[in-house]
């Protein structure tokens, strides 16, 4: 706006441009916005099954959601699912990618082989990776048929590690395009760089960690942005993998949203919910999106 | 051993491409030797080769006489400059400078010394807390030198190392260049495509073409006697001027314009047979001066180009193209009738099949 | 075609209840084999006896994820004909928005209220008089399955109440047995400890804590009684790692474990297998203790609609479902039992006899369903999973969480 | 360096063995590595072909004793959901039916959007395209 008053032609300016975007802004405001704040309204009232409006309780549904053991584990288990894949996805993903940079025979077969996951439903994951550790069919009964009769791993079905086991289907699904997003990164590294630290003496590794990594932020960016989105998503992988169990071992925010929103007919306990999801994404995105816009006006 | 660095019949193939063919070369200890030539000449992978970079298919390298054919480009005894800086961005200034030799584990005071010096040498010591985003072309460049400095080495490979630059920068480091190796005497080997750059800076100039050198001469002599039409025509701006012809008995003779060679020395003697003359624009005369030159000519003008210092005309002789430079800034416009005269010993004499000089 | 259909029926003018030939999406989520033959019966009966035609909406999934689906169609203003659901009070917003259908003059010409028994299934259909669904079946959820194999494995008699089987567990356990088998989804644990409740607590606390929501006897001692009983069935169901309730019933029929607490409907699951009750196995209704029998069960919904010929063919199915012959069809193949008492049932086994029988002395308790609300008995749920499957969890801790969940109920 | 200057005169490309430990490490990696991406479709591929009592039966890994595609002829075509035996091929279609004008709804929204975004960079513009 600042720009209209400072141009006396700026309104017309771009003005296919401003037309063509209207239906844009007109989405995100009314979407974003409008469905934020009517989510955040509701979650101040005793909505049941349908939306109450008048029906004003302030911050008892609040109240309630924090002296609910469900959705402590929730939040505990969110935080343990949510910075082990981060830094397992960066870790494997760059790790593979390092890999297959390499120069070496075969990449395509071994990119596919890690990318395809990535194209499966979390449903067909979680039910897959149930199998496999299901300890009366899968590793834990094979291993124990090799005659290593007290191998235990059967994280499904103990409660203290069962979110690892949610961990091992959700690493699985999403470091392949992890990975591929760094090869990406790395074939856009300027070859002149690798020649210039082979001339300098450094070794590969200590070129990665100090030389490439540092240079390959955005695409680390990018990764965690899509990782992120991933994490949000787990609520499909802990539905097929084990519904939350055993006992309330797996369970997440978003099933407590859903299930308190539809199964138990108590939309302003699902909204509270959502609300406080919301805010913990807040929590961590401004004071990132402060260092990072407000580190950029500076320099 | 005088050699700095010694390149003993080098094959490089990619597959069935051969990129160098057999290639030998000496450089003199202390040598400003420039490889010249158009993109994909292969002048550029020799330099990897030479550096290490690259794994060659058959030969050998010595640097100060240690074969290193085998060795890892850090062993070598190199410092390397690229055409795209190829500095560390995330690192400081003398970060870049300082980190291949707190890799080697180099005592703390000796490096300090070493970025000092570097820094100073080439002036860039108010910015050595600074990042690379933060530097000019001009100074990321400097920074790139610096760091190929530091390690104190006996060659200094440049790859392209000004091509990035605008040209106003680039004559003005062009220039710096010159005085760094009049100040430090090491070997430098400098990879470009810019004949200026090549003729100001070189002590010898390497001509590619096709993986194979064309000429390895001073400037001079690539300028005055090209061992081949391709260097000739490669080497000067414009390019020289070609008259399709004959030679017998000493005579040259292209359509109604014919001439003894006066003066040539030629390769071999009493050659005849077809053949052509090259002649420099700036080697014609023009005005006066063609009263005393062995050969004169009136040449229809087509096109005059006055490029400030000079003109040059576009003339036609023997219905080929001849470009004329006039010097300082000439009356002249197209259409007009140019008198024009040359001596035939300046010019160069071609096979009109090998194209080698005669 | 449905707008031709329409227009067919308006000009025809025939009686006023035209009889016109409508397509009727029925949803429901009875997907598994036995679920499936039990409503392609409704399905049968309606194509077969009305000229309308019913299109089947089965919904993959249990009925959580059905229900929301259901919901979200009423709400979002694609209502379907008819739809499954839990009778109680699952619909009563829906009821209360007006988006169902008003049953009433279906139910007054058919004599709803005579016939239907308990009566308090068309209770839990009526909302201020008025009547909103079509009970169609009773699932009671108070029953103990035992194997004779696992007794007989370990040396002991068949238990006939909680108390006995209370004291042989540790007999079985030596004998390698899991005394209880539990599957982990949380209606089971939940539904596992309102049998316990009815049979250790008593009817009075049950109904006292229930229906009139005293937080007072929840918190007090003969639901103490209760949470410790479950603490002591925890430990006897701590081996028992399986997921679904039909895996854990498996367990039972194979003689791997005791016993399971387990609704009516884990009888198919015997007869699958080819038991005999008696013989094979035993049933004890509300654990031999208090012979009670709940009466949850399923129950058609009908979504307004604005089309008078569908609304005609809606009436028509409420009165067919109930109808004689097909509450016997319906009812032997699901294996619950019908919401009627006036048929012949004989072809039905041992347990579901006796369930009938308790069923016609009248000692029976409204469903939980039809006093909680889908959020109390949510949060149930959520306590009773946890409680089941964390054993740090003490049964005070879990009583006074359970007392304040009751005092909150609404 | 010692073996180089130990060779008699070091000549044409450095020798190299194909086994040497960097490359048994890179490809030992990567090949485990894909083991563990691999088994979840072994599991299921290999699950599909075997027959109910089977998969009762053995464990997960175990190759099918007797390969049937029934399971597969099933899935797409036969299965049941309530009374309606049309398998995956039903849900299929309405999945095709619903992917295309979705695909054609959001890509011409998302052109309209872009244009605006390549051609006006207004304050938050980064807002709807992160870059």
């Amino acid at each position: 706006m600042a720009d209209t008053a400072r141009k006396p032609n700026g309104l017309t300016r771009n003005l296919t441009a401003k037309i063509a975007s209207v239906p844009m802004i007109a989405t995100a405001l009314v979407i974003f916005i409008g469905c934020t704040a009517w989510t955040i309204y509701h979650s101040f009232t005793r909505s049941r099954l349908l939306p109450a409006p008048d029906k004003w309780v302030g911050l008892d549904q609040y109240e309630r959601l924090w002296n609910t053991r469900r959705w402590l584990v929730s939040i505990e288990n969110l935080a343990i699912y949510g910075i082990c894949s981060l830094i397992l996805s960066l870790v494997i993903g760059f790790t593979l990618a390092a890999l297959l940079d390499r120069k070496i025979r075969g990449e395509n077969v071994f990119r596919t082989i890690f990318l395809y996951p990535f194209a499966l439903s979390f449903i067909v994951t979680g039910l897959a990776w149930q199998w496999i550790l299901n300890p009366d069919f899968g590793i834990q009964s094979v291993v124990q048929g090799w005659g290593w009769e007290s191998f235990a791993f059967d994280p499904l079905n103990n409660r203290e590690i069962a979110i690892y086991g949610i961990l091992i289907a959700g690493i699985w699904q999403g470091s392949g395009f992890v990975m591929v997003l760094m090869l990406a990164g790395l074939r856009g590294i300027d070859e002149e760089i690798w020649k210039a630290a082979r001339v300098d003496g450094i070794p590969t590794w200590k070129t990665y960690i100090f030389v490439i990594i540092p240079m390959m932020r955005p695409v680390f960016v990018t990764a965690l942005v899509i990782i992120a989105s991933g994490i949000i998503k787990v609520y499909d992988l802990v539905v097929a993998q084990t519904s939350g169990g055993p006992g309330i071992a797996t369970e997440v925010p978003a099933k407590y949203v859903i299930e308190k929103m539809f199964q138990s007919q108590n939309l302003g306990q699902g909204f509270a919910a959502s609300t406080m999801m919301l805010l913990s994404v807040l929590v961590v995105l401004i004071p990132w999106a402060y260092l990072e816009f407000g580190g950029k006006r500076r320099g | 051993m005088s050699h700095s660095v010694e390149i003993k019949n080098l094959d490089l193939s990619f597959g069935a491409i051969d990129v160098l063919k057999n290639l030998n070369l000496d450089i003199a200890e202390g040598e400003f030797l420039v490889l010249l030539g158009s993109s994909g000449c292969g002048k550029s992978t020799l330099l990897n080769c030479i550096a290490g970079l690259l794994e060659i298919t058959d030969g050998q390298i010595f640097i100060k006489g240690r074969n290193v054919t085998w060795a890892e480009p850090s062993e070598r005894g190199i410092g390397m400059v690229f055409q795209s800086y190829a500095l560390y961005p995330q690192m400081t200034v003398e970060g870049n400078l300082s980190f291949g030799l707190k890799n080697a584990r180099m005592p703390k005071d000796e490096i300090a010394s070493r970025v000092a010096r570097a820094a100073e040498i080439l002036q860039i010591e108010p910015l050595l807390k600074r990042k690379p985003g933060a530097l000019s072309g001009g100074q990321r460049q400097r920074v790139a030198i610096g760091r190929a400095l530091v390690r104190d080495v006996d060659v200094f490979l440049f790859d392209e190392p000004l091509s990035n630059l605008d040209a106003k920068l680039r004559a003005d480091l062009r220039v710096e260049l010159k005085q760094l190796h009049a100040r430090l005497g090491n070997t430098m080997i400098y990879v470009t495509h810019d004949q200026v750059e090549a003729m100001t800076l070189a002590d010898r100039i390497a001509i590619m073409k096709d993986g194979i050198i064309q000429q390895l001469a001073p400037p001079s002599e690539i300028y005055n006697r090209p061992v081949n039409k391709y260097v000739a025509d490669f080497i000067g701006s414009p390019s020289m001027n070609f008259l399709e012809g004959t030679l017998e008995n000493g005579s040259f003779s292209a359509g109604a314009v014919s001439f003894p060679m006066l003066g040539y020395a030629l390769e071999r003697e009493g050659v005849s047979g077809q053949a052509s003359f090259g002649i420099r624009p700036e080697h014609i005369v023009t005005g006066e001066a063609v009263a005393t030159a062995p050969v004169q000519l009136d040449v229809p003008v087509s096109v005059v180009e006055p490029l400030g210092a000079d003109t040059l005309a576009l003339a036609s002789v023997a219905d080929t193209p001849f470009w004329v430079r006039l010097e300082g800034e000439a009356t002249l416009k197209a259409g007009d009738t140019l008198r024009i005269g040359f001596d035939p010993a300046r010019g160069s004499l071609f096979d009109a099949v090998d194209e080698t000089r005669l | 075609m449905k707008a031709i259909k329409t227009l067919l029926g308006c000009t025809a003018i025939c009686a006023a209840s035209a009889a016109s030939a409508a397509d009727l999406e029925v949803t429901h989520w009875w997907t598994s084999g036995g679920e499936a033959a039990a409503v392609s019966e409704f399905a049968k009966a309606f194509n077969e006896k009305t000229d309308h035609n019913w299109v089947d909406g089965a919904i993959a999934g249990s009925g959580g994820t059905a229900r929301p689906i259901i919901i979200s169609r009423i709400l979002g203003g694609d209502p379907m004909g008819a739809t499954q659901l839990n009778h109680g009070r699952q619909a009563e917003e829906l009821i209360e928005a007006g988006l169902l259908l008003d049953l009433t003059d279906v139910a007054e010409a058919e004599g709803w209220k005579d016939i239907v028994n308990p009566s308090s299934l068309l209770d839990a259909c009526t909302l201020d008089g008025r009547i909103y669904c079509a009970p169609v079946n009773i699932h009671s959820w108070q029953w103990m399955w035992l194997s004779h194999q696992a007794f007989a494995d370990a040396g002991q008699p068949v238990p006939a109440n909680w108390d006995e089987f209370v004291a042989s567990a540790p007999a079985l356990v030596e004998a390698g047995k899991v005394p209880l088998a539990m599957g982990q989804q949380p209606w089971q644990s939940a539904g596992a400890f309102g049998v316990m409740t009815i049979a250790i607590a008593g009817i009075d606390a049950w109904r006292e804590v229930t229906v009139n929501k005293n937080a007072d006897v929840a918190a007090g001692p003969e639901y103490a009684k209760v949470f410790e009983a479950a603490a002591n069935a925890r430990e006897m169901a701590a081996d028992s790692n399986v997921q679904d309730w039909n895996q854990a019933t498996n367990l039972v029929i194979t003689g791997k474990a005791g016993a399971q607490i387990m609704g009516d409907w884990a009888q198919g699951e015997f007869q699958v297998a080819g038991q005999t009750a008696g013989e094979d196995y035993t049933c004890l209704p509300g654990l031999g203790v208090n012979q009670l029998l709940d009466t949850a069960g399923d129950a058609f919904y009908f979504p307004k609609q604005d089309d008078p010929a569908i609304e005609a063919a809606q009436k028509e199915l409420a009165a067919l479902l109930l109808s004689p012959d097909v509450q016997v069809a319906f009812n032997l193949k699901k294996g619950s039992l019908p919401i009627r008492g006036d048929i012949d049932l004989s072809a039905a086994n041992d347990c579901m006899q006796k369930g009938l029988e308790i069923l016609a002395s009248g000692n029976i308790l409204p469903s939980g369903d039809m006093n909680l609300s889908p959020d109390t008995q949510g949060q149930i749920e959520d306590l009773m999973v946890e409680f089941w499957n964390d054993p740090s969890y003490s049964a005070a801790d879990a009583q006074e969480r359970y007392a304040e969940i009751i005092a909150d109920a609404d | 360096m010692a073996d180089l200057t130990a060779a008699s005169e070091p000549r044409g490309p450095k020798p190299r063995r194909s086994l040497s430990p960097t490359n048994i490490m890179l490809y030992g990696t990567l090949l485990l590595v894909s083991v563990y991406y691999l088994l979840p479709l072994y599991v299921m591929i290999v699950t599909s072909l075997k027959g109910m009592p089977e998969i009762r039966l053995g464990n997960v890994f175990s190759p099918p004793v007797e390969v049937t595609f029934e399971p597969w002829v099933k899935a797409w075509a036969e299965a049941c959901t309530g009374i309606n035996c049309e398998g995956l091929s039903r849900g299929f279609w309405n999945s095709v039916a619903i992917l295309i004008p979705s695909v054609f709804v959001s890509i011409s929204v998302a052109s309209v959007s872009g244009y605006a975004l390549a051609n006006w960079r207004f304050k938050g513009s980064e807002t709807f395209l992160p870059s």
